[in-house]
């Protein structure tokens, strides 16, 4: 493909077409619970990609055919909402993309969830896509880690996704839709703990020579993804936790004795 | 070397703004020597746990996958596993030690059926000899007929029929309020005591159930201003609450164990006044204000709250609070500067 | 000389004996069945499945008189089992429910096992196994209209005598044919020969077209077994021709222990 | 079968056993590739009727692919590009797993997805060569992969037998002929014995190559169907001899550090350079038999 496309993907300042660098992120806002009635929900922003994530379960599954009895069952269900990608009305129920976006997502987390803790029983992942410019795996791969862990799923550690792309020889990190239709890209998703990548995939060419190189500044992004993840992951914990010390209720710590009960019941 | 950095967030959701720090807040006064109390407590041991990556906002709080202390000395309670030398959480919550036991527990987490928890369940389904309850876990509870008091007094002996005639006692879709008798593969229930049993005149509320701690008693009533005959509130542990025009003495005279036998599976309301009506569905709402800012409920929040309306006319007319209203309602009740629903 | 047979074939009957005073009885095994399209009228015995034909017939002494027995049937060549009381069987727990377990022994119906079908089993002693346990059991009940049932006891002395959970080794899948074949003729003993003396394998063959090995001192032997039997089960080797089965584990590069 | 049969436990713990110590049930190494066999149709009689057919077998795993041609008016949004279109029909034949009726289950979307990626969206085929007259004349080229018997690893199996039987094709000559009562021009498609048929433009020839992994990270190369079962995720490299990587699949199964990933990127090299050189020599072998050109 000839280098000089239309749209230049990296002017000689070294800036991309939205004025980032090449390893900086677009900005990341969540929100935690959107969805009342849902056990665990959260909607998970990166630029103009919106995606929101709703967790149903450890519950009863739908029908008893699908119940493990050793473990839980992982149901996820994607869904792109019709003004999310300009020009292209979308009917979610056969399209096959979705079907294979809900797979990777069910396969990347199946290994992280402590499904054994639940045996018998459904988790059910609803992945919606509010908002399309690129990244939708990734952003939907975050916003389902804050929706577990929003609905106190029990993980071995948070999964941070990213898209990696290569501009002749410079990767750069979390594209937009424009780079995403120009240049070859890859999207990672790894364990922040032990550096770890749960998924790679990749759809257009690359050259072995550079896919190391690209591994690792991927997996570098989601470190720092997962920082900032935490932070707010935390802020909302520490709230709730202050409000939960209201009104002299003592926490049920695991070990509290009967007798201590007695004496609260003024 | 690699250097990647991340564009402050701004948030483009928030209508109103969130980023400011919880200020220094005024504590009511009986809050204010618990929270102390916790302070030191925490302080004296804050030894030994390990910082796992970014600072803590606020006391022990940890979320997946963070190392909170080798697992050397340390047993492992809920919320953690162990890998290697080292004990690391798997949900997000506050870390808890108890002389050698870490456990983590979590903000939210769906009910977890313990042996003599109160619930309320709703029957899912008539299997033979035993009705499937939805209790809001992670599984269906069972309902044996043989944990159930048939109508006619305790000591009637069970019959054939009994087993056949299951629906006109417990039918799909009802409502009842029931102790967990084992938790072996499935949730076991028992209603053998004349407190518990199938609930009729009210209305059922859901909340998280990590809002409700587990109590001597799960029975409260708010006396009669509050509504003529006064209203009964039953917090169910697994976060179902059932919010009804209360018995009053009636209920107590059950307890000597004359009953009268038709009444207990009977699925037909009393008439209930406006009046009631009208109390009831204001608990209700104060139950559901609460909930929607993840304050824990007690009965003495309740009735506070319920006094708190009445001071300020707004039991009589019966009209709904606006969002400065309840915001104002609940800084005075709960003395604590809330910002954001949660 | 066995004849091989069609389905629709008419079954050769043998012979009547050469002596007037024997008495003659034919009992029929399965793949031969009685059809009257043929003639007409009297049924005749025609075969039902295709392959060779096989009789055992043998004299007996009996009160009055001699007889000669002949036993004939049709040998199928085929995977999917037909559940008979009396075989043994290896199945996979499927499925555990209340009162026991739901088997796949091979047959197109699950079998039940019950949870008393085991060797002191009672009300309060239930068997712990989980889903994809191997167990050896016998058909105790097999029927075309039911649902086969299966037990992990000898109904003659209430002892597991060898069936219950299989620990360890490997369950070899293969054709009804093999698993005959390997219970009736000398052909394990011939294969075995291949291994030095010492080595032990525990091989549990069953009806139902599958065979449990087992060789506590090591992996190889197991694997070099099943590649064997397999191997045979295919066509490939023939395992009376002894040489002809050496130099097939030479060229196959089959690492015996 | 009611539900599908669990793996014997006793099985998943002797395959794992084995594994630890280098062998698998079928006697191969764990990085040891089952037996290649690529057919094409007899030569005389089918010579040219028979260009674009092969039937691969990796091991018991079998797949037809077959490619078919055909005129057609090019999409109104690229004009200058002829069609390249996959069916693959993977019916009961191939594995009890993929029952016929009821929706495609989910293996099979990621079974298709995947050929379509490695085939289709790397640009193998050069659509722009199929272009007759742009805008008014191209060609399409249909591809369809039939799974006659399934042992596990139909992707690698699939996507051979694809990328073989579109190197094997050969499209007829067409030319357009003006008609001078101005009615519409047409297309004559010269007969195969008249103008020798042309091979289609193949830029680069990618291959797949799957690995399946255990727990203990014990990595396999082309998984038996008993072998993926009983693995915790599979891993999919599809890789041309110019050693670029178009497509890569890995989700889920036990995390991998860059540098095991790497590991077995590097070896994916080696076995598509080996499968690519074992078909090269059958397209030749072909090729020396199969009369074609008429003059």
């Amino acid at each position: 493909m000839a280098s000089s496309s239309r749209v230049e993907i990296l002017n000689e300042g070294g800036l991309r077409v939205d004025g980032r660098r090449p390893y900086e992120l677009r900005s990341v806002s969540m929100t935690f619970s959107p969805q009342a009635h849902a056990d665990g929900s959260a909607t998970m922003q990166q630029g103009l990609t919106t995606v929101t994530v709703s967790v149903f379960g450890p519950r009863e599954p739908r029908s008893r055919a699908n119940a493990i009895h050793d473990r839980a069952n992982l149901v996820v269900e994607v869904g792109v909402a019709g003004w999310s990608q300009p020009g292209v009305g979308q009917r979610n129920r056969g399209d096959k993309r979705l079907t294979e976006v809900g797979a990777t997502i069910r396969q990347t987390f199946e290994p992280v969830i402590m499904s054994h803790l639940y045996p018998r029983s459904e988790i059910s992942i609803y992945v919606q896509v509010l908002g399309s410019d690129g990244g939708i795996l990734p952003t939907a791969i975050n916003a389902t880690t804050l929706a577990l862990i929003d609905a106190g799923v029990a993980m071995t550690d948070y999964i941070t996704s990213l898209s990696v792309g290569l501009h002749l020889t410079q990767p750069l990190l979390d594209l937009s839709s424009p780079e995403e239709s120009d240049i070859p890209y890859l999207v990672v998703a790894s364990l922040p703990g032990t550096g770890k990548v749960t998924l790679a995939t990749l759809e257009t060419r690359i050259h072995v020579d550079r896919f190391e190189e690209m591994l690792a500044v991927g997996v570098e992004g989601c470190k720092i993804l997962k920082a900032e993840m935490e932070g707010e992951v935390k802020k909302r914990t520490g709230t709730m936790v202050e409000r939960m010390k209201l009104n002299a209720l003592p926490d049920r710590a695991g070990g509290m004795k009967d007798s201590d009960r007695d004496i609260l019941m003024t | 070397m690699l250097q990647v950095i991340s564009v402050p967030p701004i948030p483009l959701f928030h209508a109103d703004d969130v980023t400011a720090e919880f200020s220094k807040t005024r504590h009511h006064p009986d809050v204010q020597d618990d929270l102390d109390s916790d302070m030191d407590v925490d302080d004296e041991y804050g030894t030994g746990l390990g910082v796992g990556s970014s600072s803590r906002a606020g006391k022990n709080i940890t979320s997946p996958g963070e190392v909170v202390t080798s697992a050397k000395e340390f047993m492992r309670g809920h919320g953690t596993y162990t890998e290697g030398d080292n004990v690391l959480s798997t949900v997000a919550g506050t870390i808890e030690r108890v002389n050698k036991l870490v456990s983590v527990r979590s903000v939210r987490q769906r009910y977890n059926p313990e042996k003599g928890d109160l619930v309320i369940g709703r029957v899912i389904e008539v299997v033979q000899q035993r009705w499937k309850v939805d209790t809001n876990a992670r599984q269906d509870a069972i309902l044996a007929l043989s944990s159930v008091n048939l109508p006619g007094g305790v000591q009637r002996r069970k019959v054939e029929t009994d087993a056949l005639k299951m629906r006109e006692f417990l039918a799909e879709g009802d409502l009842l309020v029931a102790e967990v008798q084992s938790v072996e593969n499935a949730p076991q229930l028992h209603t053998r005591s004349l407190r518990y049993g199938k609930l009729r005149n009210g209305l059922l509320l859901t909340v998280p159930p990590s809002l409700i701690r587990r109590l001597k008693s799960h029975f409260h009533t708010l006396p009669p201003p509050c509504g003529p005959l006064g209203v009964d509130v039953i917090m169910g542990v697994n976060g179902y609450i059932w919010v009804s025009v209360s018995v009053g003495e009636r209920n107590n005279a059950a307890v000597e164990g004359f009953v009268d036998a038709e009444g207990v599976y009977s699925d037909v309301n009393d008439d209930i006044s406006q009046s009631s009506r009208l109390a009831i569905s204001q608990v209700a709402n104060l139950i559901m204000l609460f909930a929607r800012y993840s304050i824990p409920l007690s009965d003495t929040l309740l009735s506070d709250a319920y006094a708190w309306c009445r001071d300020n006319g707004l039991t009589k007319s019966g009209q709904m609070m606006d969002k400065e209203m309840e915001k104002r309602c609940l800084t005075e009740i709960t003395g604590m500067d809330v910002r954001e629903e949660l | 000389m066995t004849t091989f047979v069609l389905p629709g074939d008419v079954i050769p009957l043998p012979a009547d004996p050469v002596d007037p005073s024997t008495s003659q009885s034919i009992t029929f095994g399965p793949g031969i069945g009685a059809s009257t399209s043929k003639t007409g009228s009297e049924a005749i015995s025609v075969a039902t499945k295709m392959g060779p034909v096989h009789n055992t017939a043998k004299r007996r002494k009996t009160k009055d008189g001699p007889t000669e027995v002949n036993r004939l049937w049709v040998e199928v060549q085929s995977k999917r089992y037909v559940p008979a009381p009396g075989e043994d069987v290896i199945g996979i727990i499927v499925q555990k429910h209340a009162e026991g377990f739901r088997v796949d022994i091979g047959a197109a119906q699950l079998a039940q096992l019950g949870q008393f079908a085991f060797e002191g089993a009672s009300k309060k002693t239930k068997p712990r196994l989980d889903n994809g346990t191997v167990v050896h059991a016998r058909v105790s009940l097999a029927n075309r209209d039911m649902e086969p049932e299966i037990e992990c006891v000898d109904p003659k002395d209430g002892k597991s005598n060898g069936y219950g959970e299989l620990k360890g080794g490997l369950m070899v899948t293969c054709s009804l044919q093999l698993c005959r074949r390997v219970l009736s003729t000398r052909m394990m003993g011939e294969i075995m020969t291949l291994w030095p003396l010492n080595t032990q394998i525990t091989v549990a063959p069953a009806m139902n077209g599958r065979i449990w090995l087992n060789c506590e001192s090591g992996i190889l032997p197991v694997i070099g077994l099943k590649r064997i039997l397999e191997a045979i089960d295919a066509g490939e080797v023939d395992w009376e021709n002894m040489d002809a089965l050496q130099g097939w584990v030479k060229r196959e590069g089959i690492v015996l222990n | 079968m009611p539900r599908d049969i669990p793996v014997p436990t006793i099985n998943r713990s002797f395959v794992q056993a084995a594994l630890e110590k280098g062998h698998r049930l079928d006697g191969r190494r764990p990085l040891e590739r089952r037996r290649l066999l690529i057919q094409f149709p007899d030569p005389e009689e089918t010579s040219v009727s028979g260009l674009g057919r092969v039937e691969v077998s990796l091991g018991k795993t079998k797949v037809l692919a077959r490619v078919s041609a055909e005129l057609t008016n090019p999409r109104s949004d690229r004009p200058f590009e002829g069609l390249l279109s996959i069916t693959s029909e993977i019916g009961p034949l191939a594995g009890e797993a993929f029952h016929g009726e009821g929706r495609t289950t989910e293996e099979e979307v990621i079974l298709t997805r995947l050929l379509e990626k490695a085939i289709r969206r790397s640009e193998a085929v050069d659509r722009e060569a199929l272009c007759v007259v742009a805008g008014e004349k191209v060609w399409h080229i249909k591809l369809h992969i039939h799974f006659l018997s399934s042992d596990g690893n139909l992707i690698d199996a699939g996507c051979l037998a694809g990328m073989t039987a579109l190197r094997h094709f050969r499209r007829p000559e067409v030319e357009r002929l003006d008609r001078d009562d101005g009615m519409a021009a047409i297309w004559k498609v010269y007969p195969t014995d008249e103008r020798a048929p042309v091979p289609l433009s193949i830029h680069h020839t990618p291959l797949c190559v799957t690995f399946a992994y255990l727990e203990g990270n014990l990595l396999l190369l082309d998984p038996t169907s008993q072998e993926s079962q009983i693995a915790s995720g599979t891993l999919t490299l599809t890789l041309n001899a110019q050693r670029e990587l178009c497509v890569l699949s890995k989700a889920g199964g036990n995390p991998l550090g860059v540098e095991e990933l790497m590991k077995v990127v590097t070896l994916g090299v080696d076995v598509v350079r080996e499968m690519t050189s074992e078909m090269e020599s059958a397209l030749k072998a072909d090729e020396a038999v199969r009369i074609v050109d008429v003059r």
